[in-house]
């Protein structure tokens, strides 16, 4: 599954690269993130909670930022596995980040994403959706971060 | 003499319609009333049941289980981690759903809790998931070329391709003629591309074992059709002598379609290990999940066809390259696949040039194996394909064509010294058309719809054709109770080769059907049979087999007859299970059992046979297409196929009816989809599998007799060899609906829309 | 172990699902719910199974009001008169699932499920049905429209279950319809649209337009776009093919297996125009 | 565990039950019942197809205490008391409509509940949406269809 899209935030390439490689800034836009801990210059790990049809997933994850060229590409590739229902999700996300002019700044991304596990046999079409709006909400979240300086709390 | 004497009662007897005739299934009313048992059904009291940690990674090396946490938990009895498993198990995961470790418990549900709670690292390896790829020198190895498991080592081969050096399980090239001037000759040279999809059989059943160790024989309770190959693979596999392998048949055999036939090294290794180590019985089922991405599926195969005819059609050279997807371990037969496609245009058309070559690679993806008509079925979908865009670049016709090019019987192919027995594949083709006009429908005058009708001609042997000659041997006891029970090496996988050999024993025998068991797939110390159900043989040569015991039982009983009624043999005639002289007199079969037979009379019977006849059919489709959805409904569909002769025209009907369902969902909607070897689709509601309403509403079953000559009453293979025209019927008429070739199914209706949208379109 | 919960009574279950709140699990057929248990994706400590609730069951068909009860199951909706009279329910009810699911299948357990693809809330939208939510506080309303608040999410309290809708069923004058695309049939909709319509009574325009659509959004949605391009517009086909391209200004269908999103986008046009026009055809069809 | 007790194949029947097991296992594990078959364990494929109430339900998605004061009927209590098959059992017979059979206690238990539940036409398209939720492999289903489509017309 491949979700790409470009969003504007009104804030410098900088200061939208600062953030996003700011652990604690990401706890708050992850949507469910609980605990991000940088173990390195590139690596993180952390913990997201979902819930979905009732169900609550806990993906203990790790993001390795394989490629970076501040403070305008980043290419991370992202684990995370749920060992309740046995449920992985690998990903592979790149981001863009362009001036745009005005002091706003042009993101975009692309991010490719396989679930599988006994999440994913229930019907991928459940998932997908799920991570989609969780992908949106990361980047309003971000956006909120940065043009108000503050996120919306879990979502 | 009593040759001609039983000639002549077999013509009588055929009148009588035994051979021939609808004899409803023999095992039927068991079904319906639900008491059929299958594999899966069978939980004997002392059995623990297994569950498998299988790797969600597609290529990883195991560096630590941590099985502790797991055997803490109450009612589990053994873990294993892979590395301890018996035989060539290593420390490496090669495809989705492989195994990591495995748990046997007092239940099914214990098992699935150990199993979750076991802690493991993985360190994964750069995988390969395209075979193109896979073989080039740059991609990741999964496995070293000519890998030493049993199955793949079917024979030597030299690379001849310097592009083919990695991952290479099988390899094949043939060139016959003078291909080159076959094509400088030719006035049209087509050149196509076509891909087949990664399809899984779908059985309802999934795979369940049982094993257990009898000291050191391997006992293993399950559906497995090939018996002798099975034993010598898995026990080549545990590195233990293949004597020491016993398999045993649950009463009724679920569905097979090939994905029963051979061993899956992520079942019966896996129990028999932990049943060694438990010293019980360990049952091992697969859940849905699990029969999708570690069992087989059809091997995704890629073909690259090129063709030259003269204006007037004939056929002057073609080429065909292959690729095939092997997958992670040569669960199936690559060798079949590569084989069987080389083989398959040279068995239905003339061609007098001809160049092959073939790879099967090893990748990170989910095994191939066997399946219905495997390898015919992807090369007859791109050959068929090929041709209708050949015919139609050259201004033909896209049967006169065909018919220009078709073998005949008596044909030698340029490649074998045989020359082609039965082929009624002209009848087919004829009589296939004739059906199909009468079905013709009206226009509907809608705009939106547009309509289109295929045809494919396609053909796969009878016997597998692995080796050069093919045999069976059956037994025949008849016991006091006046029943007679084969003894045979068949296996009912729904097919209906229990009923046959019923009807072939009560034709010969005058003994009722009614009053024939079967019992499936006989220990097979009694007598020989190593290859079982499979590759359509069993009518052909188990048949022939238990025909000539049933003939030696009856000769038996007439000669025992007539003593008793001190008649001549030749005048005794049996009916209904009694033996009667003309006088009228008349003595129950049962009652000519002597003291010195014991328990029962015993008869044997043996055939054997060095042809491989070619079943061939000729398909027709109509079908609909909703050109504002791209929604495609096959209207009708025409399966007109060559049996030899039909023992049971119903049950032959049944088969082919099946093929349409397995060729319409090759067509149109089934593929197991994976992205990066991870499966999208391993369940039944997002894997599509059709129902009655996506079945055309006009299905004709046209059956062709050419009665071939080393085959039971003439009788050859149906089940696997109706299933390749199906595919391309339906994109030939596809085609013609759109006015597009759509050269990789399944075609969905989101491909036929944007294809019939796109501004570019020719 | 779980504790398995039969209340007779709406105050009564209304009461266990009070005591027990997210620690307990409403259970109406239970089929959906089934699944994830299987899976060992849930495990409540609790199930509450209000199908025994008589306050629940049924469908009353008032004056003006249609009242269906949460446990009411797809098959007794099915056989009900309601189902020939608004059609698009009917419609729609024939083409979920298969015969077994409808047997055990309830309007509330779908309701709240709160899945986008199911065919039965398009119909509902349509009819701007309202859901009825009890607790122990008593009984509130909430539009159906906004009873979906989210992707499968739906505006319910921890102690608050879906015990009915209810909608306007009385007016004889609107047609209806529901069209859905599924890749097999029994499938899930790769998209599903209701329209219900009213016409002047010379069949010449539209003067009232509902329409709605399943599987393209985080919830069913109302295409108003395309209901405000129609009301007061002639029922002709050509008009009718104008509005229904603007279907996708209130959709966001997303890639997955049963298609791509633009596919759906398009799937979308074609099925409302080929819904509206099945529906005007009901009303006499245009003159 | 939850007492539930009810009524299968004309005996009643009592026992407790973890409430999360599907109707499917306790038929099938409890009772023996194994002519309920197993396979696709998503409401899709209709092998666990049983009546409840002498309606077609899918067993592997019904909850066992929803069956406690019910009637359960299996594909092994059908035909009732007597040793003939019922008679949509004996057209499945008589039209080849059985192949590996795996499916086909579903697949009749569900033309059943078709056939003896109020208004049919017996058309063939009728029919197949009819049998839509059940999956047979084998067949095509075409004899199957051929063996509801003769039980409509021999009762109408």
């Amino acid at each position: 599954m491949q979700t790409e899209d470009e969003i504007t935030i009104e804030a410098e390439q900088e200061q939208l690269w600062a953030l996003i490689s700011d652990p604690e800034v990401l706890v708050n836009c992850v949507p469910g993130a609980k605990e991000v801990t940088q173990e390195s210059e590139t690596e993180y790990t952390g913990v997201i909670e979902r819930s979905l049809a009732g169900v609550t997933l806990s993906l203990n994850g790790e993001v390795d930022m394989i490629e970076r060229e501040p403070p305008t590409y980043v290419k991370v590739d992202a684990v995370g596995e749920d060992s309740r229902t046995n449920s992985r999700m690998d990903a592979t996300a790149e981001m863009t980040i362009a001036e745009s002019g005005d002091g706003a700044s042009e993101l975009s991304y692309v991010i490719d994403m396989e679930f599988t596990g006994r999440l994913a046999t229930l019907g991928s079409r459940l998932v997908k959706r799920k991570i989609r709006s969780d992908i949106d909400e990361f980047f309003e979240n971000v956006r909120d971060e940065l043009e108000n300086g503050e996120a919306a709390s879990d979502g | 003499m009593s040759r001609l004497r039983r000639d002549e009662r077999t013509v009588q007897r055929q009148s009588e319609r035994v051979v021939g005739s609808d004899v409803p299934k023999i095992d039927a009313e068991d079904k319906v009333a639900g008491d059929a048992r299958f594999g899966s059904d069978l939980e004997p009291d002392d059995v623990l049941y297994a569950a498998v940690l299988y790797s969600t990674r597609t290529h990883a090396e195991i560096d630590d289980v941590d099985l502790s946490p797991a055997m803490a938990i109450d009612g589990v009895e053994c873990a294993l981690a892979r590395p301890d498993f018996m035989g060539k198990f290593d420390d490496r995961v090669r495809h989705y759903g492989d195994v990591i470790a495995a748990i046997a418990a007092t239940g099914p549900e214990t098992a699935d809790r150990a199993v979750n709670a076991i802690d493991y690292d993985l360190t994964p390896l750069d995988a390969v998931h395209d075979a193109r790829e896979a073989v080039d020198g740059d991609a990741p190895t999964v496995h070293p070329n000519n890998l030493d498991i049993a199955q793949h080592a079917q024979h030597d081969f030299t690379i001849e391709n310097e592009n083919y050096t990695k991952n290479i399980d099988d390899y094949h090239e043939l060139t016959v003629g003078d291909p080159d001037r076959g094509f400088e000759e030719a006035d049209h040279v087509v050149t196509g591309e076509y891909t087949t999809p990664r399809v899984s059989h779908c059985n309802l059943d999934t795979h369940c074992t049982i094993a257990e160790w009898d000291d050191d024989t391997l006992v293993l309770t399950e559906t497995l059709a090939s018996h002798g190959r099975s034993q010598r693979e898995i026990a080549g596999f545990l590195e233990i002598d293949p004597e020491r392998v016993k398999i045993k048949e649950p009463p009724s055999a679920s569905s097979s379609f090939g994905g029963r036939s051979l061993r899956k090294l992520t079942v019966e290794p896996v129990a028999a290990s932990l049943a060694r180590e438990v010293d019980r019985p360990v049952r091992l089922q697969l859940d849905r999940e699990r029969e999708f991405v570690s069992t087989a599926t059809r091997h995704q195969t890629q073909f690259t066809l090129e063709t030259g005819i003269t204006a007037d059609g004939e056929i002057t050279a073609m080429s065909v390259d292959v690729v095939t997807d092997t997958g992670a371990y040569p669960n199936g037969v690559g060798h079949v696949v590569l084989k069987n496609s080389r083989d398959r245009p040279l068995d239905v058309y003339r061609i007098p040039n001809y160049e092959y070559e073939g790879v099967a690679a090893f990748t990170n993806n989910v095994p191939g194996g066997e399946y219905r008509a495997i390898g015919s079925t992807q090369l007859t979908f791109a050959l068929e394909s090929h041709l209708d865009e050949v015919a139609a670049r050259a201004g033909l016709d896209r049967i006169t064509f065909r018919r220009k090019n078709l073998v005949e019987e008596g044909y030698v192919r340029p490649h074998t010294e045989v020359p082609i027995g039965s082929c009624g594949v002209d009848d087919c083709l004829e009589r296939g058309l004739r059906r199909f006009e009468e079905l013709e429908r009206d226009e509907t005058g809608d705009p939106r719809i547009t309509r289109g009708w295929g045809v494919a001609v396609g053909a796969h042997p009878t016997t597998s054709g692995a080796t050069s000659e093919d045999s069976s041997e059956a037994i025949l006891t008849l016991t006091a109770d006046g029943t007679v029970t084969a003894h045979t090496g068949a296996v009912d996988q729904g097919q209906g080769i229990d009923t046959v050999i019923a009807q072939i024993v009560g034709h010969e025998t005058g003994i009722p059907t009614s009053r024939v068991d079967v019992e499936p797939f006989s220990t097979t110390d009694r007598f020989a049979d190593h290859l079982g159900s499979i590759a359509s043989r069993s009518t052909y040569i188990i048949g022939a087999a238990v025909r000539d015991a049933a003939i030696a039982l009856e000769r038996e009983l007439h000669d025992r007859a007539a003593s008793a009624l001190d008649v001549s043999a030749d005048a005794i005639e049996i009916q209904d299970g009694v033996a009667a002289s003309p006088n009228g007199e008349g003595i129950p079969v049962e009652q000519l059992l002597s003291p010195t037979d014991g328990d029962e009379l015993e008869v044997y019977g043996s055939a054997s046979s060095t042809e491989t006849p070619v079943s061939y059919g000729a398909h027709f489709a109509a079908v609909e297409v909703d050109v504002e959805t791209g929604d495609v409904d096959v209207l009708t569909f025409v399966a007109s196929q060559d049996v030899g002769h039909a023992i049971n025209p119903k049950m032959i009907e049944g088969q082919l009816e099946g093929a349409i369902q397995h060729g319409i969902e090759f067509a149109l909607y089934s593929e197991l989809q994976l992205d990066r070897g991870m499966p999208k689709n391993a369940n039944l509601a997002d894997y599509p599998v059709i129902s009655p309403k996506e079945m055309p509403e006009d299905v004709a079953c046209e059956i062709v007799e050419s009665n071939e000559q080393s085959g039971p009453y003439g009788a050859k293979g149906v089940g696997t060899p109706s299933m390749p025209p199906v595919a391309p019927a339906i994109m030939n008429a596809l085609a013609d609906a759109t006015g597009n070739r759509f050269r990789d199914p399944p075609i969905d209706s989101e491909t036929v829309y944007t294809e019939l949208s796109s501004e570019d379109r020719r | 172990m779980t504790e398995y919960l039969k209340p007779v009574d709406r105050e009564s279950a209304r009461r266990y699902l009070d005591e027990h709140r997210d620690s307990a699990k409403i259970v109406a057929g239970g089929q959906s719910l089934s699944l994830l248990l299987r899976q060992g994706l849930l495990d409540p400590d609790v199930m509450i199974d209000i199908s025994d609730v008589d306050e629940f069951s049924g469908i009353e068909t008032g004056p003006d009001r249609v009242s269906i009860g949460a446990v009411t199951t797809y098959e007794q909706l099915e056989s009900h008169p309601v189902s020939s009279t608004v059609e698009t329910l009917g419609d729609s009810v024939d083409v979920i699932a298969d015969r077994q699911v409808r047997t055990a299948g309830t309007i509330g357990g779908a309701i709240s499920h709160a899945d986008p693809s199911l065919d039965i809330v398009p119909p509902l939208l349509c009819l701007d049905a309202t859901v009825r939510i009890g607790s122990v506080d008593g009984e509130r309303t909430v539009p159906l429209e906004e009873f979906h608040d989210g992707y499968m999410a739906a505006d319910l309290a921890q102690n608050e279950l879906v015990e009915g809708i209810t909608f306007d069923g009385s007016a004889s004058d609107w047609e209806s319809n529901y069209a859905k695309h599924s890749r097999v049939s029994g499938g899930w909709a790769t998209v599903g649209i209701a329209s219900r319509v009213r016409t002047t009574d010379d069949r010449d325009a539209f003067t009232d337009v509902r329409i709605a659509a399943a599987a393209v959004g985080d919830t069913a949605v109302r295409l108003s776009s395309v209901e405000d391009a129609l009301i007061g517009e002639p029922t002709d086909r050509e008009t009718v093919a104008d509005a229904a391209s603007n279907a996708t200004a209130d959709i966001d269908p997303l890639d997955d297996l049963s298609g791509s999103a633009e596919y759906k986008k398009h799937l979308a046009r074609t099925l409302v125009e080929r819904s509206i026009n099945r529906t005007v055809d009901r009303t006499g069809g245009v003159r | 565990m939850t007492e539930i007790s009810f009524e299968l194949d004309g005996e009643q029947v009592t026992t407790n039950v973890d409430p999360k097991t599907p109707l499917r296992e306790v038929l099938r594990d409890e009772f023996g019942k194994k002519g309920v078959k197993s396979s696709c364990d998503s409401g899709r494929c209709g092998v666990c197809t049983v009546h409840l109430d002498g309606d077609a339900v899918k067993s592997c998605l019904v909850l066992a205490p929803k069956a406690d004061g019910r009637t359960v009927t299996t594909i092994e209590g059908l035909a009732g008391e007597t040793d003939d098959l019922h008679d949509v059992q004996q057209a499945f017979l008589d039209k080849f409509a059985t192949q590996c059979g795996y499916c086909i206690p579903g697949m009749i238990m569900t033309a059943v509940d078709y056939l003896e539940d109020g208004e049919y036409s017996g058309e063939r398209a009728e029919i197949e949406s009819a049998l839509k939720g059940n999956v047979c492999r084998c067949t095509g289903y075409e004899k199957i269809v051929d063996a509801v489509e003769e039980v409509a017309n021999s009762r109408s």
